[in-house]
């Protein structure tokens, strides 16, 4: 097999991630560096092989003299760039945003069929949260079972639109969106309707695999059986690119 | 085409009124229209006839003081609005009186004095042709020096000349961050690229901001060729005006002043016989504040879901289809045309150290003069709100007033000495925005307002960053518990935190900013909090 | 008689399914351990009725659903030094939640008439007063520590009395989580 | 490999098709026409259908999710048919400061309805917009179009009343 070729004109440069001095080529984003490097950035909707979308902000870091935090998904490195990933700063930020994440919607952990194997559980353990401070939003969402092999429960939502980006650059059928604005936002299928009634939907399963919680799954699974494979994106990734 | 051949023109359309020796102005713009303008223009013509040739029944732009619509204005022709005799709240029964009076002794029941602050404290530079030339008559506004500019520029001036006088008038955006509108047009004049983008954001959002509607109302051709001579500065052929689908007036005169300028040669295919070419085309916003942030704008001009993408790359090299785009607001490009024609040292002349030329601000809210005004930068808030704007009505007391909008932040008394500028505005906890000033009197609840701002953020979100999304919805759950004197001091607590993440970690400008009212109330009337903390009696 | 040696501990539980107290007694042979170094003053598990009025830790169990379930947790925040929130529905609401997207009315319908074939009936005595929202316990009385799972495993229940017991101040989160 | 997409039939030989086809026209049918062609619906059709979605969709090659993403986020689209008059209370800052709370209130209190809905006999629909930009005349409404200022709640229910 041929070494993948570095593009002529990329640069590689040296920065600094939490006091280790690194290398990276110059069109690589702090995240995907942290990732090489095994420094863990949490991060709720970056998945490798799907589009940048920069909205859970769990990722954001601090770059020594700038005054604003930086999303680390979005933000290129640079040369001699000294980023911070984990201050006790950030860790209050994100501490709150999974709160009001969990505060949200109605995840209840306990009856959920990716108990145990949920991101976002995972990631209000590592941001230490115990509790949640602020109340919870208890507006009631429906589950659309229609569909005959999976199901989608939009209480355990988090909207990190992986399952619309999927679906539009891996699987191209686009069946995915989300409808509204602010916290009326809500993932759809064709115009609104039932899963099982979609038009485009291919059933190809790529929007449950990528979904971090228990939000999108297959039918018949119970609590804490859903487990979720994700390793097909970034070979699927790869190819469809190369193309 | 050359100037000579402009200037000719102009006299040539001058010629065309030259019988006309006094103007009865009418303001045509949307607030005069809301309180019966049209009628007024109506029952002036009629009651005109066919008599008095040397009078002429013209209908204007923005007069400025909207609260006293409407306004008729008569002028000798070449007089600008404080050489005229004013008349406010005209109904139509006034038009034989107001007829009768050209020439002669003024209606003095209808008088208006044009000598008081509100006028003459005014500076107008962005504002100059508002309410003097007719926003719909292509004519108008070359006969008043239109597309001079332009032409000059087109014609004398190298793009790198364009960028350097840009530069030199150090203008700063107008629609509220306060860049460096020279640094910016630099930036995308120096990226590659066949297709380059200029956007005019014409999307004014903030609740109680006019200024940007009444200067499409009274002076679109102005804004035209500010986006002309960018276009040539940074080598675009393509325009777009995003503009609120609320401002049908704005567009209607827009959509004129396109067909009129390409009918003229000023849009379209070699401009003034050069090689440039330039297209301007409207896209309508369909009731989403959001869209004001540029990258959220160009989402929706791209036809998807107005919401914000992380910068960088910014719109200067990557925007608009991933072109290399500039976007300045309605305002800055309205400052153009008198830049380039008394250049930038003149601009720069104007205004404050770090801010210059002047700001366009639309009073609102308990002040007796409410309407827009146009100030040099470093205008005290104090000249503004008592002098300019009249001082609070109905023997109330002033307590703070609301700049920057939903971004921005409440001022009490005790900075009302402080020069207005972008960054004296910063220091207080606001900022500029886009010019709406919002005064409260003592009536006011300072809690309540900050409440009514994150209801605001909240329904404006666009849903994409969990801060945003989330942290307005739960600042506003907070706020709404204070209000009703239901919240503990630790859910006051909780708010300072909220707005500490929200600040720091959302996506755009509207999540980053949503805390600002709060934090800027909670930093000059805390007491008002204190005071609503349940079981608490203040202090 | 208790040494004046050893930590003094209620418990008790509200609108729960008691597994979390299932789940205390799971620690097994780790109980007698305990057991010598604390003292249960007040719990469904012992016979005491009352709640002393000075004790070290208060265990609460469940949501606050009802009036009753309300006083006891203010009650247990008065005479506890140390309060802790133990298992997802005394820290974040759980299934005693779910009924909160429902009216109180049609909640009490469903149990009480729609799925009873014989005298169908709304309790009026006897019963405590259900709230019109279930509340987990930080919401109405202030909570020191908060032990989330579903039931918090044996293990982390150990884990957090043990700090507390030597004087530290426990970090839940490295032994349990929601759901867990 | 290029597959030629074909456009739908008009859906029904309802005039107004026409000029939403216009609209798609003139933007060369390209997909970044997508807002332009739904303001061209709702101006033709006064909201937006679910057939007028799924031909707009199929004109412009676009998804159907993606479609009514758009059409869900932008506050003016409407999805359901309005009243036969709108009013629409601007909710804009000096309103607010003027009192245009009280004039929902006003409303809510004579007709029953709060800011996004129709009454029952379809008469009147009522509607909060940020701000209309009349600052100078708060607190405002814009009523079938036209702004009304200055307003009291009784007299804004005086002129609602007058509406047939």
């Amino acid at each position: 097999m041929p070494l993948p070729v570095t593009p002529p004109n990329i640069r590689v440069v040296t920065l600094k991630i939490d006091d280790q001095d690194l290398s990276a080529r110059e069109d690589e984003t702090i995240i995907e560096v942290c990732r090489e490097n095994a420094i863990p950035i949490p991060s709720l909707c970056y998945l490798d092989g799907l589009s940048v979308w920069g909205g859970c902000r769990l990722c954001m870091v601090e770059i020594a003299g700038q005054g604003r935090l930086a999303a680390a998904c979005s933000t290129r490195v640079t040369e001699g760039m000294e980023v911070r990933t984990s201050t006790e700063r950030l860790q209050r930020y994100r501490r709150t945003i999974v709160e009001m994440l969990f505060a949200e919607r109605n995840h209840v952990c306990s009856v959920c069929v990716s108990n145990g194997h949920c991101e976002l559980q995972t990631m209000g353990q590592s941001c230490g949260v115990d509790h949640v401070r602020v109340p919870y939003r208890q507006t009631p969402y429906p589950v659309d079972s229609s569909h005959e092999m999976f199901r989608l429960d939009h209480n355990r939502c988090i909207l990190c639109t992986r399952c619309v980006r999927v679906c539009d650059e891996i699987e191209g059928a686009h069946t995915w969106d989300v409808m509204g604005r602010g916290s009326d936002c809500r993932v759809i299928t064709d115009l609104a309707l039932p899963w099982g009634e979609s038009e485009t939907c291919t059933s190809c399963g790529k929007c449950v695999q990528v979904c971090p919680t228990g939000a999108l799954v297959k039918q018949g699974t119970s609590a804490g059986e859903m487990v979720k494979d994700q390793h097909f994106l970034p070979i699927l990734a790869r190819r469809r690119h190369a193309r | 085409m050359h100037l000579e051949e402009l200037a000719e023109k102009a006299a040539e359309f001058k010629a065309e009124d030259a019988h006309v020796e006094h103007e009865v102005r009418v303001c045509m713009a949307a607030s005069c229209q809301s309180s019966g303008a049209a009628q007024v223009m109506d029952a002036l013509d009629k009651a005109k006839g066919d008599g008095q040739p040397a009078c002429k029944v013209k209908g204007v732009g923005c007069m400025g003081l909207c609260s006293a619509g409407p306004l008729v204005a008569v002028a000798d022709k070449e007089a600008d609005l404080a050489g005229s005799v004013l008349y406010r709240d005209v109904a139509p029964e006034d038009a034989a009186d107001i007829l009768g009076s050209v020439g002669g002794s003024p209606v003095e029941r209808l008088r208006c004095p044009t000598d008081q602050p509100f006028f003459a404290r005014q500076r107008k530079i962005v504002l100059e042709n508002s309410g003097i030339i007719d926003p719909n008559s292509f004519k108008g506004y070359v006969a008043a020096g239109g597309y001079a500019s332009l032409v000059q520029a087109l014609s004398e001036m190298t793009p790198a000349d364009v960028l350097r006088e840009i530069t030199a008038s150090g203008l700063r955006g107008r629609g509220g961050g306060g860049y460096p509108t020279g640094l910016k047009w630099s930036t995308v004049a120096k990226m590659p690229g066949e297709q380059k983008y200029v956007i005019c954001n014409a999307d004014e959002g903030d609740p109680g901001a006019f200024m940007d509607r009444a200067v499409l109302e009274s002076d679109p051709h102005r804004v035209l060729e500010g986006m002309a001579i960018a276009a040539y500065a940074v080598g675009a052929s393509k325009a777009y005006i995003y503009v609120r689908a609320e401002y049908p007036l704005a567009v209607e005169r827009l959509q004129n002043a396109i067909r009129k300028a390409k009918r003229a040669g000023f849009l379209g295919n070699k401009i003034a016989d050069t090689q440039f070419s330039f297209e301007v085309e409207i896209r309508l916003g369909a009731g989403a504040f959001v869209c004001g942030e540029e990258t959220a704008l160009m989402a929706s001009i791209e036809g998807l879901r107005g919401q914000p993408r992380p910068r960088p790359p910014y719109p200067a090299e990557s925007g608009l289809w991933g072109c290399p785009t500039l976007i300045n607001n309605v305002e800055s490009f309205a400052n153009i045309a008198p830049i380039v024609r008394e250049g930038g040292d003149w601009f720069a002349s104007i205004g404050t150290e770090k801010s210059k030329g002047t700001k366009v601000f639309a009073l609102a809210g308990k002040i007796a003069n409410t309407g827009l005004i146009e100030v040099p930068m470093g205008t005290t808030l104090r000249d503004i709100i008592e002098v300019i704007g009249g001082g609070i009505p109905d023997g109330k007391t002033f307590k703070a007033v609301q700049t920057g909008g939903p971004s921005g932040g409440c001022i009490p008394e005790a900075h009302l000495d402080m020069p207005v500028d972008y960054d004296s505005l910063k220091t207080l906890g606001t900022m500029m925005g886009s010019g709406g000033m919002i005064v409260m009197d003592e009536t006011s609840s300072m809690v309540d307002v900050a409440r009514y701002f994150m209801e605001f953020c909240m329904t404006e979100s666009c849903g994409k960053c969990v801060p945003c999304r989330t942290g307005t919805y739960q600042m506003h759950g907070i706020l709404d518990k204070l209000t009703k004197s239901q919240a503990s001091r630790d859910d006051l607590a909780l708010l300072e935190d909220l707005c500490e993440v929200v600040q720091a970690t959302s996506l755009c400008g509207l999540g980053q900013t949503a805390p600002n009212p709060v934090l800027s109330t909670l930093r000059y009337f805390r007491q008002e909090y204190e005071e609503k903390l349940q079981g608490e009696t203040g202090a | 008689m208790s040494t004046p040696m050893k930590t003094t501990v209620a418990t008790t539980w509200l609108d729960g399914c008691s597994g979390c107290h299932m789940s205390f007694l799971d620690m097994d042979e780790r109980l007698v351990d305990l057991a010598q170094r604390v003292d249960i003053v007040y719990s469904p598990l012992v016979d005491t009725k009352t709640l002393p009025d000075q004790v070290d830790v208060g265990i609460l169990e469940g949501s606050i659903s009802s009036d009753e379930d309300l006083e006891k947790a203010k009650a247990f925040r008065k005479h506890c030094k140390l309060l802790i929130s133990l298992g997802d529905c005394a820290v974040n609401g759980n299934v005693p939640a779910i009924r909160n997207h429902f009216k109180l009315d049609d909640v009490m319908d469903r149990a009480y008439r729609e799925n009873v074939s014989l005298q169908p009936q709304i309790p009026t005595r006897s019963v405590p007063t259900l709230l019109e929202t279930v509340r987990p316990i930080h919401a109405e009385v202030k909570v020191d520590v908060f032990v989330p799972g579903c039931p918090p495993h044996a293990d982390a229940i150990w884990y957090v009395l043990s700090e507390l017991i030597a004087g530290r101040t426990p970090d839940p989160s490295k032994v349990t989580r929601f759901g867990a | 490999m290029t597959l030629q997409h074909a456009r739908p039939p008009m859906p029904t030989d309802d005039k107004r098709w026409k000029l939403v086809n216009a609209t798609m026209r003139r933007n060369g049918y390209a997909d970044h026409a997508l807002i332009e062609t739904l303001h061209s619906v709702q101006n033709a059709f006064g909201y937006l259908e679910e057939t007028s979605l799924r031909f707009v969709a199929a004109s412009l090659d676009l998804p159907l999710s993606k479609v009514f993403g758009v059409a869900t986020f932008y506050h003016i689209f409407m999805l359901k048919p309005k009243g036969r008059h709108a009013c629409v209370v601007c909710t804009g800052t000096a309103c607010y400061i003027k009192g245009a709370g009280a004039l929902l209130e006003g409303i809510e209190e004579r007709y029953g309805v709060n800011s996004g809905e129709t009454t029952e006999d379809d008469k009147l629909s009522v509607l909060t917009a940020r701000c209309v930009g009349a600052c100078g005349l708060a607190p405002a409404v814009v009523l079938d179009g036209d702004v009304v200022g200055k307003l009291g709640s009784d007299t804004l229910v005086a002129k609602l009343e007058e509406l047939d």
